[in-house]
This record gives structure tokens, sequence and C-alpha cells, in this order.
């Protein structure tokens, strides 16, 4: 793969991409023929993860993050839209075909606890993958797992012991191990460090940062803390019930966020420091449900700026600023 | 000075330390899974008891167990015969020893076959879901439809009684208990992120099916069948009262207790003793079941 | 363990020594190992540390609800002067509730899930003398209070109903109707988003205003604490190893531990490295001799493997167990006690 | 409405089920050998005695016509007739359905008579020698047969003591009540057990769970929080089990009907499956299954209401 | 109950199973006969002791016409049906009509030499015969020719009468609760005056052998029927109880399946006669409550050959003569048996022990009663065990089942297919002493019969038990004929 720097290439185009989950209609209903209901968990989502970058992705929780990620990796299979990666529509392919595409994408979980199979050894584990999709010939596959204990900072002396042995950082390192061990070319990292404590989360920032440069990965950080965001991403998405609001270079999104949504998300997080106390309501209210998403702007029931044509029109998501995209009618004010 | 531990300048790249094996040299020190349980204990004893019986009746038993005598009809326990005679003259003892094979045959084969059916019934319904699982839960609903001895009955009468009847009677309606039970794990399991690990890996769905994901769905059935056993033994000997069970002169358990019942104001021993004999073993098999269930509670999270 | 960390007599309640330990068969977890603080009227105390280091097990000590095979093995809980611990368990219920009220860690598990919200309400408002309708009413305007929504229809809902921001606001609203002196929460935001986690803050700053509560915050957030302590102990391993008022905490913390949290905060921009704290948690069921922290620590030299360091006091009001407390002078928190940081908003 | 909706969309899927169990029983004893024109004439029929009852009976049909016959009888709400004794199946089950519904239903009451108290105890005596205890008891009743366990209280209960009858059903209301305790003790040991174990698991969890240790933080009497909260959630699953019983109950009854002479259902259907009454066969499988489909329902229904989380899917 | 107090001495008496169509015409089994033979009487009788079968019933005389082909009956006077109505010559002439002329009556060969019953007068019916048949006053004391009313078997038809016959007996079906009991009531209008003594006789159902006898025991019940042979002991030693064992005319014998082999071979048949130890048998199956059956015709039965004897139990010889027949050590026979029956179980048991020390493997196959009919009334057995009860005073009954190849394939031994000449000349043998009107002839030719029969061995008899029964001392009259029927007339219950 030729090494590229960020903002060359995209490797990842998602384009107008859907995912709702039908819910289940009683037989009283059918037989009165009320319309099927469905949780519009990713509502029309259109982004660009270019070749080499941390692509961050924030919303509350239940706005469609996970289900997106899991959109493009078709663990749930897309309703509609396409998913391009490197120049190929990798969403209308057979599931059978696509598996042979798998290996360049991965992805980290959130729950270090769940995310490994307890019945495997580390070592068989990763072996396993690497057979799979012969990643490299057989009687290297030992030297490959030393490399990659050595490169998620674990030691080789561990490759034997079962994931119930480790900690929940270990376990997140065994994770990432896994990734790796196919050698993917874009890896999504779902909440990877919302379940660790914070001297083990910072461990496990790093530990990404530095495989994210030194292997050119691309990576597409899922999060709702915003500290964490800032510090990893390169660029940063903002969902909404399942639409992207936002999109900005991290360092701009945060000094000037121009949705807000992005405002009140950046309001919420407690600052660090004793002196700064804000006791005003960041928002208030719950986000509505994602059944029965508000019509015109999704955001506009908690929206201190919404006036009626936020009612009426749902706004685009549009270019306001070189890479920088926003979907709110009032953007400038 | 020297620091004891050197802070780590390389940053998190470098194999780290210790720690990695930290809390997985704790785990070894603790203490072995057999001081977990007494109820384990005590299990495995009985039950290892009841296999090597089971296997090397021969070696135990003192007479043959078939062998009549129609001069030693239903002579009280004493000396020569240690748990008395029976109605025909055999010695109780070798009997009831010998019954352990089959008692033991009904119980686990009545507990494998439907142990490995339902499973694999559970597996497919529970990993995809969908028609298949409606089709097979269906199937399901209509075996349980039937209360299970009146279904074991009527498989009976239709292929017959003895022993290999009773385990294909016990299978076709046993395996429902496996595949409710590994089916609501797979429901869960399929959804844990390792399983997802899996699928975005590429693999395939017998690979993760068998791999990822039934070595961990199947403690709570394992644990069930221990019960199951215990199930099969008494479906035995209630087939074996209706006289659908082991065919005579075999000797059974529940077979013997039901037939020696009509002795019970004369000769005591005969239903007693093989009854004492399926409390224990049941018994076994109940410690056994319950132990495992404590060991994977404290091994669970 | 110097009386000044609990200035006896001044305080509305004074945990001294207390020491919860977990009698497993084949270990002993030492939860909490001797911790002492006290908490003075009106004030927010918050106790931050990493997940097990004892935290939940030192509120609960403090109402006596440690079943086996846990025991709480010494110290003393003072409330208004009176050891909780010496009471007869049988009227512990005097002073559970109306007197010391606590929001538990999880709301999922912490409401029952097969009654009515109204009832668990109810249950916080029995010997007030009310009657039902007082009490429906009640409810309902606890309900309100805490920000739930359209309250008369959701009071009759069962906790699975809520969500999780909800489900918190209940809890925090059936605690609140007993109206407790001193509310115990213990992580009331971990399981939320920002937003809710905001909202259900400025919530527990203002009733605390209005009622005038004192609070014990329990956290492993530095955020939260820094938006709502007044002091701060910082717990590692069932003890406490630094106690402080705030400020001086994020400005000039005075523990290897806690500067290793500073490290571990992402708090500024991207591409600055973060110095996290090597190493994991220890067990607690297998604590070495000598300071828990030793393997981790940047400091740490022999001593600190052999002999477990005594609190100090270093500063008014402002403890820390360390050997070597010397070598950490000028070593400065993410604050910068010099100026204050500009706020974001 | 959303209950109504449920139990709508269960009901239908009762009827193919139905469907299905009926086919099955009907081919599967259809195709036993031996017929019921054989078990009424008995050895010393000739053939031509044989051809000439399998006509009047309408067993020399094609297997598909019997079996639409017998669903249009479905239909019209009739069982058929028994073969054997000549009289239509309702008015056959009229008498004995009662019978090993009662000893069911006591069944139950016994068993939570004795497991309820000895669970609870039992969990909050923990690994004590009460524990240990019932413990051993379980084990043992678990795997005493039933027969046996029959034989035993009525050789001490019956002819010792005379307590009770031994076997039999007695006259009049009480009378009947009376001569069932036996029976219905003798299913309720094993069950009882069963149960037992599971409650004392229960409570021993739900005495773990926070919103026990929530309730108390509220101050609340003891008694309050045992009640209200542990026993209750306790108990959720432990009456679901209890339901989930009565399909082995329906079983058992089999035999305990056997034992005490008692003309229930259970006997009644082995019988009937040995004379190869057709007629008494289909309908008791029929109604066992309509019965346990109903009870599933209502279990379900039921759980429900006793755990509100459950959602009716 | 509060039904029960004017209803004065009731006797409860327990049994295994219940009846299932107490039709006398339509039904087969003990079950049935033996509770509608107390509420329905035919026109004679057989005596207490089962020899004779000609005494009055419903008849006060008889006369048989010169030819020998026809009988003329004159009834009793004054005879009414329970529910009050009289009984007629009508009734008679429709009632045996029915008996004689139902096809698909199971007992209908019994009356298979009736040609015509008709009415003579209002006292009198005469029977005509097809030819001479010595048999036919037994078939006419048999319970299937019982009288019943015309007119109540119009009314209620063919249905209705199966659950409730109407007759002239002590005793009249007043409630049958299916599977639990059957109320008999004292029939107010029966002619023999101050009987019956009892007022009501309650005839429960207990499937179980235990419970039944804990019944009596308890005293819950007053009789119980059919007491294992395990527990004549037992019952015998309690003070309170009265074991009754009734001489039967019960056979119990081995058939074999003469189409099969290698039991075509006479030297096979015989050497597993050798190898059966028929003393061993009685004591541990009946507990030595029967004897040792030689001939297939039961000894308490008219014309029994006293002078056949068992081959003695001699396993060498056994041996010898299944070597000698090429039956190889280690041969495995199936003997199928219903598994509800605790009686074959155990023959099953102790005969795969006795036949092992003669080198028989015995492979026991159980099956339910409906499964083993058809199996061995396809002839697709190999060995069975029967019992066999008379259902008449009378040999030719079972000497017909045993000869006759269309009724029953020579009780299923498939004799006449296996060995034509040979079953044939059994045929003749029972086909003439059946209708020889000499008796003394007519028993030297049933002797000869039953000694061809025993040379030819197409089944062993095993041995004979009598019916068990027992009564709380309080029961006295208590009457059972070796056919089985009840006579409850003298029947009584004393404080
Ligand atoms: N398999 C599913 N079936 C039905 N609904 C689903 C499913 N998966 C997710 N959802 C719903 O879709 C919506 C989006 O869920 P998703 O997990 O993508 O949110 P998220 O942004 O990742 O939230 P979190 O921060 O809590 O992880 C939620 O309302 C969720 O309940
Ligand atoms: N019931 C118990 N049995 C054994 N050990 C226990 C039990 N409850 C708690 N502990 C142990 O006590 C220690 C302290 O637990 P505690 O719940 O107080 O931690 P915490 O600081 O509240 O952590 P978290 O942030 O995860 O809530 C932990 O190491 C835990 O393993
Ligand atoms: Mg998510
Ligand atoms: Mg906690």
């Amino acid at each position: 793969m030729a090494v590229a720097s960020i903002g060359e290439q995209p490797l990842v185009v998602i384009k107008d991409l859907y995912k709702h989950f039908p819910l289940k209609q009683a037989i009283l209903d059918v037989i009165a023929r009320k319309p099927a209901l469905s949780v519009r968990a990713v509502d029309g989502v259109s982004l660009v993860i270019k070749q080499g970058e941390t692509l961050g992705l924030v919303g509350e929780s239940g706005c469609g993050k996970s289900t997106l990620a899991k959109a493009i990796l078709r663990l749930e299979e897309p309703d509609k839209g396409t998913v391009l990666f490197n120049g190929k529509d990798i969403t209308h392919i057979s599931r059978q075909e696509f598996r042979g595409h798998r290996r360049h994408m991965q992805m980290v979980f959130q729950d270090p606890y769940s995310s490994l199979n307890p019945r495997l050894s580390v070592r068989e584990m990763l072996i396993e993958a690497m057979t799979v999709h012969k990643v490299c010939a057989p009687k290297d596959a030992e030297a490959r797992v030393a490399e990659l204990m050595a490169m998620v900072g674990m030691n080789i002396a561990a490759a034997d012991r079962f994931p119930g042995e480790f900690s929940g950082g270990q376990r997140q390192r065994l994770g990432i191990a896994r990734a790796l061990a196919v050698d993917p070319l874009f890896i999504i990292a779902d909440e990877p460090v919302s379940a660790l404590d914070v001297s083990i989360q910072a461990q496990v920032i790093n530990l990404l940062q530095d495989l994210q440069e030194n292997l050119h990965l691309t990576l597409l950080f899922v999060s709702h803390d915003l500290r964490v965001i800032r510090h990893i991403t390169h660029r940063v998405a903002v969902m909404y019930l399942g639409k992207v609001v936002e999109l900005a270079p991290t360092q701009e999104l945060f000094e000037r966020p121009l949705h807000p949504y992005t405002k009140v998300l950046a309001a919420a997080a407690p600052v660090l420091d004793p002196r700064v106390r804000h006791r005003e309501y960041a928002i208030e209210g719950e986000p509505p449900s994602p059944i029965h998403i508000p019509t015109g702007c999704r955001f506009h029931p908690r929206c201190v700026r919404a006036r009626d044509i936020c009612k009426a029109s749902e706004p685009e998501l549009q270019e306001v600023a070189p890479g920088r995209t926003v979907a709110c009618h009032f953007w400038g004010q | 000075m020297e620091p004891a531990t050197a802070p780590n300048a390389a940053g998190d790249l470098a194999p780290a330390p210790a720690p990695a094996t930290a809390s997985a040299r704790v785990k070894r020190k603790s203490i072995p899974f057999w001081r977990k349980s007494l109820a384990l204990n005590l299990g495995i004893i009985i039950v290892a008891f009841v296999f090597f019986v089971g296997f090397f009746p021969g070696l135990i038993a003192p007479y043959n167990p078939n062998t009549q005598n129609a001069d030693l009809m239903l002579q009280a326990p004493s000396a020569a015969h240690i748990l008395g005679t029976d109605n025909y003259g055999r010695d109780i003892l070798s009997r009831v020893i010998w019954a352990t094979r089959a008692d033991l045959q009904i119980g686990l084969i009545g507990t494998a076959i439907p142990f490995v059916f339902g499973t694999l019934v559970g597996l497919l319904a529970g990993y995809y879901g969908g028609v298949i699982d409606q089709i097979l839960m269906r199937l399901v609903d209509i075996v349980v439809a039937f209360p299970f001895i009146v279904l074991v009955i009527a498989i009976i009468a239709f292929l017959g009684p003895g022993i290999y009847n009773l385990y294909m009677a016990i299978s076709l309606v046993g395996w429902v208990p496996y595949a409710r039970i590994i089916r609501g794990e797979v429901l869960v399991a399929k959804n844990l992120d390792y399983v997802s690990a899996a699928r975005v890996l590429g693999y395939s769905d017998w690979r993760i099916i068998l791999r990822h994901i039934l070595p961990n769905v199947l403690s709570s059935s394992i644990v069930y069948t221990a019960a199951d056993v215990v199930f099969c033994m008494l479906a035995g000997a209630s087939m074996g009262f209706l006289g659908l069970g082991v065919q005579p002169p075999t000797p059974e358990w529940g077979q013997a207790i039901s037939e020696g019942r009509v002795f019970i104001a004369r000769a005591w021993w005969l239903s007693t003793f093989p009854g004492f004999a399926l409390v224990f073993v049941g018994t076994g098999f109940s410690l056994l079941g319950d132990g495992l269930s404590d060991l994977l509670r404290t091994k669970g999270r | 363990m110097p009386l000044e960390v609990v200035k006896s007599g001044q305080n509305l309640l004074e945990v001294e020594d207390l020491k919860t330990y977990f009698f497993m068969k084949d270990a002993t977890v030492k939860a909490v190992d001797g911790v002492s603080f006290s908490l003075a009227a009106g004030e927010t105390f918050g106790l931050v540390g990493e997940s097990g280091s004892g935290k939940s097990q030192t509120l609960r000590s403090i109402l006596r609800l440690i079943a086996p095979p846990g025991r709480i093995i010494s110290g003393s809980v003072r409330y208004k002067g009176q050891d909780l611990l010496k009471v007869p368990l049988g009227e512990m219920r005097k002073y559970r509730g109306s007197e010391i009220g606590m929001i538990f860690q999880e709301p999922m598990t912490a409401l029952n899930p097969v009654i009515r919200i109204r009832e668990q309400i109810f249950e916080s408002l029995e010997n007030k003398g009310l009657t039902t309708d007082q009490k429906n009413a009640r409810a309902v305007e606890l309900l309100r209070l805490v920000g739930v929504p359209s309250p008369e229809r959701r009071i009759e809902e069962y906790a699975h109903q809520f969500s999780g921001g909800m489900r918190q606001r209940a809890m925090i609203a059936i605690t609140l109707a007993a109206e407790p002196k001193i509310l115990l929460a213990d992580e009331p935001t971990t399981a939320l988003d920002v937003t809710i986690q905001d909202q259900i803050l400025k919530l527990i700053v203002s009733l605390k205003e209005r009622l005038g509560m004192s609070v014990i915050m329990v956290t492993h957030d530095l955020g939260i604490v820094a938006q709502m302590c007044d002091r701060v102990a910082v717990m590692y391993a069932g003890r406490i190893v630094e106690i402080t008022d705030t400020l001086t905490l994020f400005g000039a913390p005075r523990h290897p531990y806690t500067l290793g949290l500073m490290g571990s905060l992402p708090h500024g921009a991207r591409g600055s490295r973060l110095q996290p704290i090597t190493g994991q948690p220890p067990n607690l069921a297998n604590l070495p001799p000598g300071c828990p922290f030793a393997p981790r620590c940047r400091f740490a030299e022999s001593i600190c493997t052999e002999t477990y360091p005594e609190m100090v006091q270093v500063g008014p009001g402002h403890f820390s167990r360390c050997h070597f407390i010397a070598k950490l002078d000028g070593q400065s928190g993410i604050i910068d006690l010099g100026n204050v940081a500009e706020g974001r908003r | 409405m959303k209950q109504l909706n449920y139990i709508v969309g269960r009901l239908l899927q009762i009827i193919p089920v139905l469907f299905f169990v009926t086919v099955l029983i009907f081919m599967m004893i259809h195709l036993i050998p031996g017929d019921p024109a054989e078990t009424i004439l008995g050895d010393k029929a000739t053939v031509e005695q044989l051809t000439i009852l399998r006509h009047q009976m309408g067993l020399d049909r094609p297997l598909v016509e019997q079996y639409l016959l017998f669903l249009k009888n479905l239909g019209t709400l009739n069982l058929g007739d028994s073969f054997i004794y000549h009289v239509p199946v309702t008015d056959l089950l009229a008498n004995r359905v009662p019978v090993t519904i009662a000893l069911t239903i006591m069944s139950t009451i016994f068993g939570a008579l004795i497991a309820f108290p000895m669970g609870y105890f039992a969990a909050f005596n923990k690994d004590r020698a009460f524990d240990q205890g019932v413990r051993v008891w379980t084990l043992i009743a678990l795997t005493m047969p039933g027969f046996w366990i029959a034989l035993l209280l009525m050789l001490l209960f019956g002819l010792k003591l005379h307590w009770f009858p031994v076997g039999g059903l007695g006259e009049g209301l009480f009378g009947k009540f009376y001569s069932l305790i036996l029976p219905a003790f003798t299913q309720a040991l094993g069950l009882s057990a069963l149960w037992t174990r599971n409650l004392r698991n229960n409570v021993v969890d739900v005495l773990r769970m926070d919103y026990v240790d929530f309730a108390k933080s509220k101050g609340l009497r003891d008694r309050v929080v045992i009640v209200r909260h542990v026993l209750r959630n306790a108990l959720i699953s432990t009456v679901t089990l209890m339901a989930m019983s009565f399909t082995r109950m329906l079983g058992g009854s089999v035999i305990t009907e056997t034992v005490f002479a008692l003309p229930g259902v259970g006997k009644l259907m082995v019988d009937s499956i040995f004379a190869r009454d057709y007629g008494i066969i289909q309908a008791i499988t029929f109604i066992f299954a309509l019965l346990v489909m109903v009870m599933n329902l209502a279990t379900d229904i039921s759980y429900s209401f006793l755990d509100p989380r459950v959602k009716l899917e | 109950s509060g039904k029960a107090k004017n209803t004065g001495k009731t006797i409860i008496m327990a049994r295994p199973a219940d009846s299932d169509n107490l039709d006398p015409v339509m039904q087969d089994g003990n079950v049935n006969i033996w509770v509608f033979n107390l509420a329905m009487e035919g026109l004679v009788k057989t005596d207490n002791e089962g020899t004779k079968n000609d005494l009055p019933a419903l008849a006060t005389e008889y006369k048989w016409s010169d030819d020998k082909k026809a009988i003329t009956f004159t009834l009793r006077k004054g005879v009414k049906f329970s529910d009050g109505t009289n009984m007629t010559a009508d009734d008679v002439v429709f009632s045996l009509n029915r008996a004689y002329q139902t096809k698909d009556s199971p007992w209908q060969f019994a009356l298979d030499a009736i040609s015509k019953v008709e009415k003579v007068d209002a006292d009198h019916v005469k029977v005509s015969l097809k030819q001479p048949a010595p048999a036919a006053m037994a078939g006419l004391a048999m319970f299937n020719a019982v009288i019943t009313s015309k007119a109540y078997f119009d009314k209620v038809g063919a249905q209705g009468y199966s659950q409730k016959p109407l007759g002239t007996g002590p005793f009249y079906i007043a409630e049958w609760k299916k599977g639990e009991y059957i109320l008999l009531k004292r029939n107010p209008y029966y002619w023999e005056k101050g009987k019956p003594l009892v007022d009501q006789i309650k005839i429960t159902v207990v499937p179980d052998d235990n419970t039944r006898i804990m019944q009596l025991q308890s005293g819950a019940v007053d009789m119980v029927e059919n007491i294992p042979f395990s527990r004549i002991a037992d019952i015998q030693k309690d003070p309170n109880l009265n074991m009754i064992l009734v001489p039967s005319t019960m056979t119990y014998y081995l058939g074999f399946n003469l189409t099969k082999k290698p039991f075509d071979n006479l030297k096979v048949r015989e050497a597993l006669a050798y190898g059966t130890d028929k003393a061993a048998l009685i004591k541990t199956v009946v507990f030595g409550a029967g004897y040792e059956a030689t001939s297939f015709m039961p000894k308490s039965g008219p014309n029994w050959d006293a002078t056949i004897k068992s081959r003695p139990y001699d396993p060498d010889k056994a041996k010898a003569m299944l070597k000698d027949a090429g039956v190889a050590p280690g041969t495995k026979l199936e003997l199928s048996i219903n598994s509800a029956n605790v009686t074959q179980v155990q023959i099953a048991t102790v005969l795969k022990d006795q036949w092992a020390r003669i080198g028989i493997d015995l492979q026991v196959k159980q099956m339910d009663n409906a499964t083993l009919r058809s199996t061995y009334k396809a002839l697709n057995h190999q060995i069975i065990i029967a019992g066999w009860t008379n259902d008449i005073v009378d040999p030719s009954e079972i000497a017909a089942y045993m000869t006759y190849p269309d009724t029953s394939k020579n009780f299923w031994t498939g004799w006449a297919i296996a060995d034509p000449a040979g079953a044939k000349k059994a045929e003749d043998l029972a086909r003439k002493a059946e209708y020889e009107t000499d008796a003394a002839k007519r028993t030297q030719e049933y002797n000869e019969l039953q000694e061809y029969i025993d040379q030819q061995m197409p089944r062993i008899s095993l041995y004979h038990t009598p019916y068990t029964f027992a009564t709380s001392k309080k029961i006295t009259g208590f009457v059972q004929t070796p056919l089985g029927n009840y006579l409850f007339q003298n029947l009584d219950k004393t404080k």
C-alpha cells in the first residue's frame, strides 16, 4: 500500500446510508393496517473517510453511531445506500465476495469483556484470524503473534492465556491485536476506551494513536467523550438521531462549533477546572426517540434557536467553509 | 537510589512488563476448582464410583445376577446374600450392581442423544433466526404439547418396549429443553462482540457457530445434563413400572423397585435396595450438576 | 492516622479508620481499609478513584449495607456525634433514608423492577404521616422537581419504562423524598450521556442548595469533581491516598497517583501525548506489603514496597500518603493556579 | 390492547401446532400394529368377524379420510366415540378431566406449601444446617420414583395410621378432596423439591440485588423489604417454573392415577393406547395439547403481569 | 353419601380393570362377563363346581327330541326382568337368535350347532340343531345365551344395551362410571325368593395390585379380585381376611409357531419341553398355588386325560435332542410376551434362565397386548405364552380351538399350515368327538385327541392355576365357578 498522507485520497466513502430496524408488529395492528414502525437508527448518512486520518464520530447514546459502524462493515446489512471502500462498492456484492474484503476493515469493540471469545487463548485467536485470511505463511505465524503482541504492548508470555485472565485494559489491547492480525487498512473503534479507567484509558489512547501513525491506519473513532475525541482525531463528525449534523476538522470544531447541537455537547462536558463552574443547563429535555423522528430539522424541539422553518424543512448538510459542513438553517448565527 | 520500577519511557509500544501477567498470576494461586464446591466433590466421587460399578459390575458382584434358584426365593439379607434374594432366588446385591449398567446407559444415552440433537437445533434456530427459527420452535411446541410420559408411552407402544426404544423415545422428546436452553444462549451470544468480531474477520458461519458460539453456550446445558440424567433414569423407572422399560431379566433399578413392590409386606428388601441405589446415583448426579453450576456461577463475572 | 483528617466534633459526619473486608473462601478482599474523612454541613465531598478502589463499599459501610461475605471490621461512622456502627442493626433504619440517603451506582439495578415508581417513592414517604393523596401529590411534585416530564403519568410506570437518565432522576426523587440531611451519591452519572449527566449534576447542585443537604459524591471522573466538589479524597486500593480541597487537587496534587490521574487526562488539543500511569490496578485480595501504588509509581524506591506510608499533612487541610512527598514538590496538576483558566462558554 | 394483541397472535400460533400434533398422533397410533376391532373381539374372533367390525367402525377407510373425519368432528366440537366403550368421548372425559385437573391443582398447592417456606428459610440460612438439610432432602425427593413415594405414603398414612384412604376417589366434594390428598402429595413431593431449590437460589440471588439494599437504605422495616422487595421478585421465576411443571404433572398423573386408582385422564390415556381406542387417544391428545398450550400462554401472560419487564411480543 | 342410607347392605369389590362392553353377545373378556352375569341368566346354568351345565335357570325343564336334534325348554313362570316387565317366550327367542346369529360376535361358535329357535307356546321354546350336538347344552348355559327383554333392546338399541343390559339376574346394573366403578343393585323382582341377600355390589377399578390389597386390608373394600400369587401367603396369614383359591380351568402354555424354524421340528419342541422345569415355574411364578398341566385340556374340566404325563425335566436330554435336531448351543429363540402381564413376564424370566441351561438364548420380546395380538395372529412370532379358560362346561370349545384351522390357526401355532396332515388328523378326531353322542365313546375320543396332541406338541402346557380372590372375614356365601362366573345370590356380609 502506498503511504498516503491525510487528505489525499478517500478510503471509505459512505453515500446516503440507511439502516432502519422494523419494530415487530402486532397481529391486530397488521389486521388494522397500521403503518409499520421502525427505529431509524441510521437515517441517510454520507461521509468520506480519508486515507490515513482518524475520523471521530460523536453523538448522544442511541443516535446511531454503532449502527453506522456496523452498517459499514455489513454486520448489519444497510437498507439503502452505498459504501465504497478503496473505490469499490462493498454494499452490493454477495456476502461471500465481501468476506474476501473483510480483512481490510476491522473493528475494535467497546466492551472489553464481551469482545474476546473466552474459550480461545490469545494465540489461537490470533492464529485463527491469520490462517483464515492467509495473511502469512503458517511457519511465520508464530513470529507474527510475537510481533502483534509487542505492537500492542503485551508480553509474548501472555499468548497462551485465556481472556478471562486479563484486565479490561489488557483485553482491549488484545482486541486491537486481533484487529491488526489481518493487516487491515481501516479500523473502526467503537468507543474503545469508554469502559476503561482513566489511567488505562490513557494507555490505550496512546497505543491507538501510535499504531495509527506508525501503520498508516485509517481510523473511525466512535466516542461520546469529547475530551478523547479532541485528543485523538483529525476530523469529527457529529451525529444526531441517525444523521450527521456537523463535520469539521477537530481543532476548528472545538474552537468554533457551528451546529447548535455541537455547542450543547461541548458545553455539557464538565470543565476540568474547579474555578470555572457552570450552573445553567447545557440543554433541557431528552433526545426524542428514533422511532418518531421530528419533522424538519430533527434537533428543533431542543434547539434554542429553532424557528418555524426548522419545523418545516430539514436542513441539508452544506459545506460552509473548506472541509466544514453543517446541517443547520442558521449556522451562521 | 534507582526507582524500583523504571518509568516506561518508550511509551506503551514496548512490551509491557509484569502487568500482563500480574492478574493471571493471582488467579493461578487461587484454589483449585475441586476445593470450591463440596457438592461437586461428592458428586464426582459418587459418579466416578457409579461409573466404575457400571463398567465393571462383574468385578464387584458376588453372583451372576441372572442365575435363579427356586430354593433360595425371597431370602432375607444374610451373610451369603448381603441384600437378600428376590422372588427368583437371585442375589439382590448382584442385581443392584449389574443394574448400574442399564441405568447408567439409560441416563447417559437418554441424555447424550437429546443433548447433541437439541444443541444442534438450538444453534441453528438461535443463530439464523427467522424462518428456520420459526420452524424449529414450532417443532418444539409440538413436542412440548405432549406430556413427556404420555409421549414416551405412545412412542414405545409404536416401537415396542425395550431399552433401545426407550432411548429412542426419550431422545425424541428429550432434546427440547436443550434446544431451548441453547437457543436462548445463542440469542445472547450471537450479539456479543466476539461474535461480531469473528464476522468482521470474515469467518464462515460454521466456524463461528462451532468455534466461537458453541463452546460458550454449552455450560448451562451441561449443568442441565446432570439433572437430565436423573430425569431419564426416573423416566426409565416409570416405564419399568408400566412394563415398558428394560426387558427382563436385565437388571434395572426402576423395574426392580416396581416388581418388588408387591413383596413389600413380605420381603421389603426387594424394592428397598434398588430404591436406595437409584436415590444414591441420582443424588450423585444432582450433586455433580449443583457443583458444576456453583463452579460456573463463581467463574462468571 | 492524624486526627486532623477528621476534625472531630465540628462535622456532620465523621468516618474514621473504617475497614470493610470481604471474606472470600480463598482470600480476604480489603475493599475499605482504614478510610477516614469528614463531611461538614452543606459541603460536597468528592470520593474519586478507579474502579474497584472501594468507593462504593465506603458509602455502603456508612449505611451499614454490607452483606456477607462482607463485614465491617472496625472504625467508626459518627453522624451528629452518634457512632452508627454501634447502633443496633434494627435501629439503623432510623438513620437510613431520613437522615442519610443514598443514590446507587446503577439505576438499572437499584430500582425494583416489579414495583411501580410511585410505590417506590411512597416507601420513602412512610412515617411522615401523609395520606395517600398527599403522598401522591408529593411524589408527583418530586418527580417534577427532578425533571421527569409528565410525572402524573410516569409515576405509574415501572423502572424499565424509563430511560437511563430518567431512571437516575427517579432514584434521586426516591432518595430525596425522605429529605435526607446527607446525600450519598454513588457515581450518579457514569452510565449517562454528557447532556444528561450535565442535567443530573446541575440538578443535584440546585437541590443541595435548596434543601441544604451535604453530599458525598463518588465518581471517577475528575471533571465532575472539578464542577461539583468542595473537598476531595482520592482513593486507591481501599485507602484514601490524598485528601484536600478541590482547587489544590487540580493545581498542586501531592500524591503520585493523583498526579498520574492528571497526566492520563486528555485535556488539550490533538498531538500532545498523554502521560498515563503504567501497569494495572492492584488486586485487593492479594495486596503486597508496602504502598499498593508502588509498582506503578514513577517515584517509588525500595521502601515503598516494604512499608506502608502514613498520612502526612502537606498543607492546610491537605494530606497525602507518600514516602516521598518531597519529590513531588513543584509538580503541578492540570491547572495553573496562577491564572484562572478560560471558561469555554 | 397489547395483551389482546399478544393473545390473538399466540392463539393463531396454536392452531398449526395443534394441527400437527393431531396429525402426528393420528399417524402414530394408526400405524401401530393392532386395532380396536381386535381388542373388542379378542382372540376368538375370526377374520370375517374382524372385517365386519372394522367396516362398521370405518377403520377400513383410507387414513386421510379417517383423519378428515376426525377434523370435521372436531370442527363441530365432537370428539368422536370411544371404540371400546361405545360412548362419546366427551362423556367419558367429562368425569375424568376434572379429576386430573383437581389433582394437578392440589399438587401445585401442596408443592407450593412445601416449597415456599423451605426455599425461603433455606435461603435466609444459606450454607447453614437448615439449608444443607433442605438440600439433602431435595436431592432425595427429586430422585425417588413417584410410584415408590406413593407406596410408602399409602403404607404409612393409609394402612398404618388410617388417616387417608388407600387409593380410590371418595364421594362428595369433601370425600373427593380427601381422597386426593395422598396422590397430590405424592406428585407434590418431587416437584416441590425442584421448586424449593429454585426459590432458594432466587432468594439468594435477589438478596444480592442492589434494589434490596436501596430499599433498606430508605429505612424500611425488614419485613417490608423481605415481602415487597425480596419475595416478590424471587417468586416470579418460581411461579413460572411451577406453571411449566404443569405438563410434567399431567404426565405424572399417568402413574399417580394408576397407583391410587383414580379415574383421571392420565390412566385413561394409557389404557386407551394399549386398547387402541383411537377416539379417546385422539381426543385426549388434543385436549392435553390444548391444555398445555393454553397453560403456556397463560403462564406467559401471567408472567408479564408478575414481571412488568416482560414484554408480550 | 346421602343416597346410601336407605340402600342397606353394600359390598364393595375391587378389581384391576374396568369392563368395556356389557353386551353379552358382543364383548370379549372376563371383565365384562363376570359383571353382566350377575344381572343376566340363561335358560340353563352350570353348577357351582363347573361340571354340570344343565341346571334349571330360566327354564325349569327341558326335553331332547328323539333324534337329538332339538331341545324344548319349559320356561319358568313369573319371571320378571329387573325393570319389572315379564319375561316372555318371545324374549327368549329374540335373545337366542341374536346370540347365535350375530355374525361378528366372538362367541357365536358356542351356539354354532343351532339351526333355529322358535316359540312353541307362551311357556315353551324349541331350539333346533343342525345335527346332534352334545355340546349344545353347554353352549346354552354360556353367558352369551342369556335372556334379555326384546322391548328393552329395541328401545335402547345395541349401543345403549352394551352400556346397561337388562336381564333377570339377582342384580341389575344401576350405574356405570367408566374406569371407576359399576354399581349393581338388588333386583327386587328376582324370581328366587329372598335372594340375593345384599342390596348393592359396587365393583371398583383399582389397577395396582398393591393398592387393591391395601384397600382390602384397610377395610375400604370387602372383596378383591385377582390377588397376585406372591401375596397369597400374606393374606392367608392375615386374621381378618379370607384367601379364596377357586379351582379354575386356567391353563398356561407355551405356544410354538410351527411355521417358523426350528419349531417345525418335533424334536426341538420336545427338547424344549424336557428343558422346561415346570415345578420350578410353579414355585417361583405362582408360589406353589398351581399345579402341573399335562394335557392341553384343563384338569378341572370334563374329559381330562389322566394318563398323560409331562415330559420330565431333563436338561441333559434336552441338550442332546437339540444337538440332534441341529440346533447349535447359543441359538437365539424369540419369546413374545405382553409387557403388561406380570405372569407372562415372570414366566419369561424363569424360562430364559432355564433354557439358557440347555443352550438356548431366549430373546424376550415385550410388546403391548394389541401389538402382541396382531403379531401372533399374523403368525409373526416364534413362541408365545398364553393362558386359556373354558367358557363352557364341555371340552369341545378348547378342542375346536386347538384343532380347527379356520378359527384360530390352531391356537396360532400354524399347525395346519406347517403340517397339514398332522393337523388334519387332530381336526378329524376333534370333530368326531364334538358330535359324539355316546358319552363313553366321547371320552375315549377326547383321550385319543389329547394323547395325539401331547405327542405332536404344538404347545407345551405349563400349569393350571386357581382364581385368586380375597375377602374380608365378614363376607360369606362367596361362590365363583371354575369358569370364573360369580354367583352372588348367597353373598352376605356380617357385622
Ligand atoms: N438490532 C437492533 N434492533 C432494533 N433496534 C436497534 C438495534 N440495534 C440498535 N438499535 C436501535 O438503534 C438506535 C441506535 O443504536 P446505536 O447502538 O447505533 O446507538 P449508539 O449511538 O451507538 O449509542 P451508544 O452510545 O449507546 O452506543 C437505538 O435506538 C437502538 O435502540
Ligand atoms: N460482594 C463482594 N464480594 C467480594 N468482593 C467485593 C464484593 N463487593 C465488592 N467487592 C470488592 O471490593 C472492592 C471495592 O469495591 P467497590 O464496589 O467499592 O469499588 P468502586 O470503587 O465503587 O468501583 P467502581 O468504580 O467500579 O464502582 C472491589 O475490589 C471489589 O472486588
Ligand atoms: Mg454504540
Ligand atoms: Mg462503585
